[in-house]
């Protein structure tokens, strides 16, 4: 009976958790909106968990969790670079920089080079 | 009401605010995220939906929303390359109709 | 809307069998033990076949928007080195043993790929790009093998007389271990392609060391 | 015991719903995202109570990803926007 009690306080707490979380990303500023996304994730693997389903739980573990997270920061930090005139503020920066080409370093390979330049 | 309905409930729930956000926000990356919201109550639905057995909830359901899941995460990441060309190509993130937010 | 989504679902009866009870008469059949995995690869192949292309569609549309953005990373810490030596092979293993483990107890090609791009990801994001050894041929051919191997399978099976993506008993296992282990490479490789956003470019780029090129 | 468990899973979600107030107070993005990742940690736990109350030794392994994969989004978040702030109006 009291396991009954608690199991429903828990859905009830997921259930309204999970709206709640829908609501405020979707309604506050860019950078909120993706930590409370990455949040939202998290709540929707324990429903997957309560509701019997793990190996559904496992895979929104690993992408809604991590790996959309990192695409939605990616993209936001791509949008914040821009500004509107359309100068880039990365690139005055670049003589303290480490170039990383597309051609494949490790990055202990980079940082070699970097102190071969220093 | 069982557990299956209050989730499934939930699950619709989450849909319509997706929709609703969907239409009304003007910022092209939360409408990405709108759609997400939505795809994550349609998932929720179908997952509540197969635990109406009596004994091991239904595994198609679950097999699907797997697929889904993956599906739903490679199209938010080409919604987000468009939006950069986008971007790149001298639009706005943001649709016309707004002023600032 | 809402209101009648609402109606519609609680008019569902409270109870009902689903299909859970046609795949466990049926799991002897599939292979595996674990119903998902066995609807994923097995009952449901279709599904997971179309699911790949759809994966290799994405990643051709962002290839064709243009090549990856340059960017200027700064040189990785200490402690991202440290994080990145301690957790890609940690990664590695978890997604192997996700893939192995998917045929008795939750697991599977969709988890152990999507741990398999976390790897990746965490690589990338220390300053790691697709050498110019591996943006060529090897590349297109690991993206695109999870998919091939999973139609020459169904095609094989065609050959022996069966019908497509109908696998025999006495094989099943090994087969879904080897279609898996094809689309755990493929779709951990395409998530990793999708957040570059866009086509490796070894050549264009003025760091990329002589020596590789030459090797291609 | 299962009662126990189930309500120290209630618990941790409370505890959840708290951390939310340090996402949409904290002053800087490092505050919001270092709360975020605290969550990650809650529901490992969360995980691991209710693996214990459903007797399902799988559950584990679902533990095991979340906390393996919570470091991804942190180093994303320190690599991407915080590494462009510095990079965009920083003075060193």
């Amino acid at each position: 009976m009291e396991k009954m009690i608690l199991l429903w306080s828990f859905d009830a707490l997921l259930g309204i958790t999970l709206v709640w979380l829908a609501w405020l990303t979707l309604s506050r500023d860019l950078f909120k909106s993706i930590v409370l996304f990455i949040t939202f994730g998290l709540v929707l693997a324990l429903t997957w968990v309560r509701l019997e389903a793990p190996d559904v739980a496992l895979a929104e573990a690993a992408i809604g969790a991590g790996i959309t997270g990192a695409l939605l920061l990616g993209a936001l930090a791509r949008l914040e670079s821009t500004p509107a005139d359309g100068s880039d503020p990365a690139r005055e920066k670049a003589s303290l920089e480490t170039v990383v080409p597309p051609g494949g370093t490790t990055p202990r390979q980079a940082q070699r080079r970097d102190r071969n330049v220093e | 009401m069982t557990t299956a309905f209050f989730y499934a409930l939930t699950g619709i729930a989450l849909f319509i605010l997706g929709l609703y956000a969907l239409i009304i926000q003007l910022h092209l990356l939360r409408k990405i995220l709108a759609i997400n919201v939505m795809g994550s109550g349609v998932f929720l639905l179908l997952i509540a939906l197969a635990t109406r057995t009596q004994s091991t909830p239904d595994p198609v359901p679950q097999a699907m929303v797997i697929t889904g899941i993956v599906v739903a995460v490679s199209a938010t990441a080409l919604a987000l390359v468009l939006m950069r060309r986008l971007l790149d190509a001298g639009g706005k993130a943001k649709l016309p109709e707004e002023k600032t937010d | 809307m809402g209101a009648g989504l609402a109606y519609a679902v609680l008019k569902l009866p409270a109870e009902a069998p689903g299909l859970s009870k046609t795949v466990a008469d049926n799991i002897d059949m599939s292979g595996v033990d674990n119903p998902v995995t066995a609807v994923v690869v097995n009952f449901r192949g279709y599904d997971t076949l179309l699911e790949m292309a759809v994966l290799l569609l994405a990643l051709l549309v962002v290839w064709s928007l243009g090549s990856e953005p340059q960017r200027r990373e700064l040189a990785p810490g200490e402690v991202l080195v440290y994080l990145t030596g301690l957790l890609v092979p940690l990664l590695i293993l978890v997604a192997g043993y996700l893939l192995w483990v998917g045929a008795v107890a939750p697991g599977g090609a969709f988890q152990a790929g999507s741990v398999l791009a976390a790897a990746g990801l965490l690589l990338v994001l220390s300053g790691w790009r697709f050498g110019a050894r591996f943006s060529g041929l090897s590349l297109r051919i690991t993206v695109v093998g999870g998919l091939a191997v999973f139609v020459l399978a169904g095609l094989a099976m065609m050959l022996h007389g069966g019908r497509f993506l109908e696998y025999p008993i006495a094989y099943a296992g090994a087969l879904i271990l080897v279609i898996e282990a094809a689309a755990t490479l493929s779709i951990g490789l395409i998530l990793v392609a999708l957040f570059l956003g866009g086509r490796p470019s070894p050549d264009q780029s003025p760091g990329s060391r002589p020596e590789s090129r030459a090797e291609k | 015991m299962d009662e126990f468990y189930l309500g120290m899973a209630v618990m941790l979600l409370l505890t959840l719903v708290g951390g939310l107030w340090r996402v949409m107070r904290g002053p800087t993005p490092a505050d919001r995202m270092l709360a975020a990742q605290l969550f990650g940690t809650t529901a490992v736990a969360c995980v691991l109570l209710l693996s214990q109350v459903f007797e399902r030794v799988a559950l584990l392994d679902v533990a095991l990803v979340f906390a393996l994969l919570a470091a991804v989004t942190s180093v994303a978040f320190v690599r991407r926007v915080l590494n462009d702030e510095e990079a965009g109006h920083g003075d060193n």
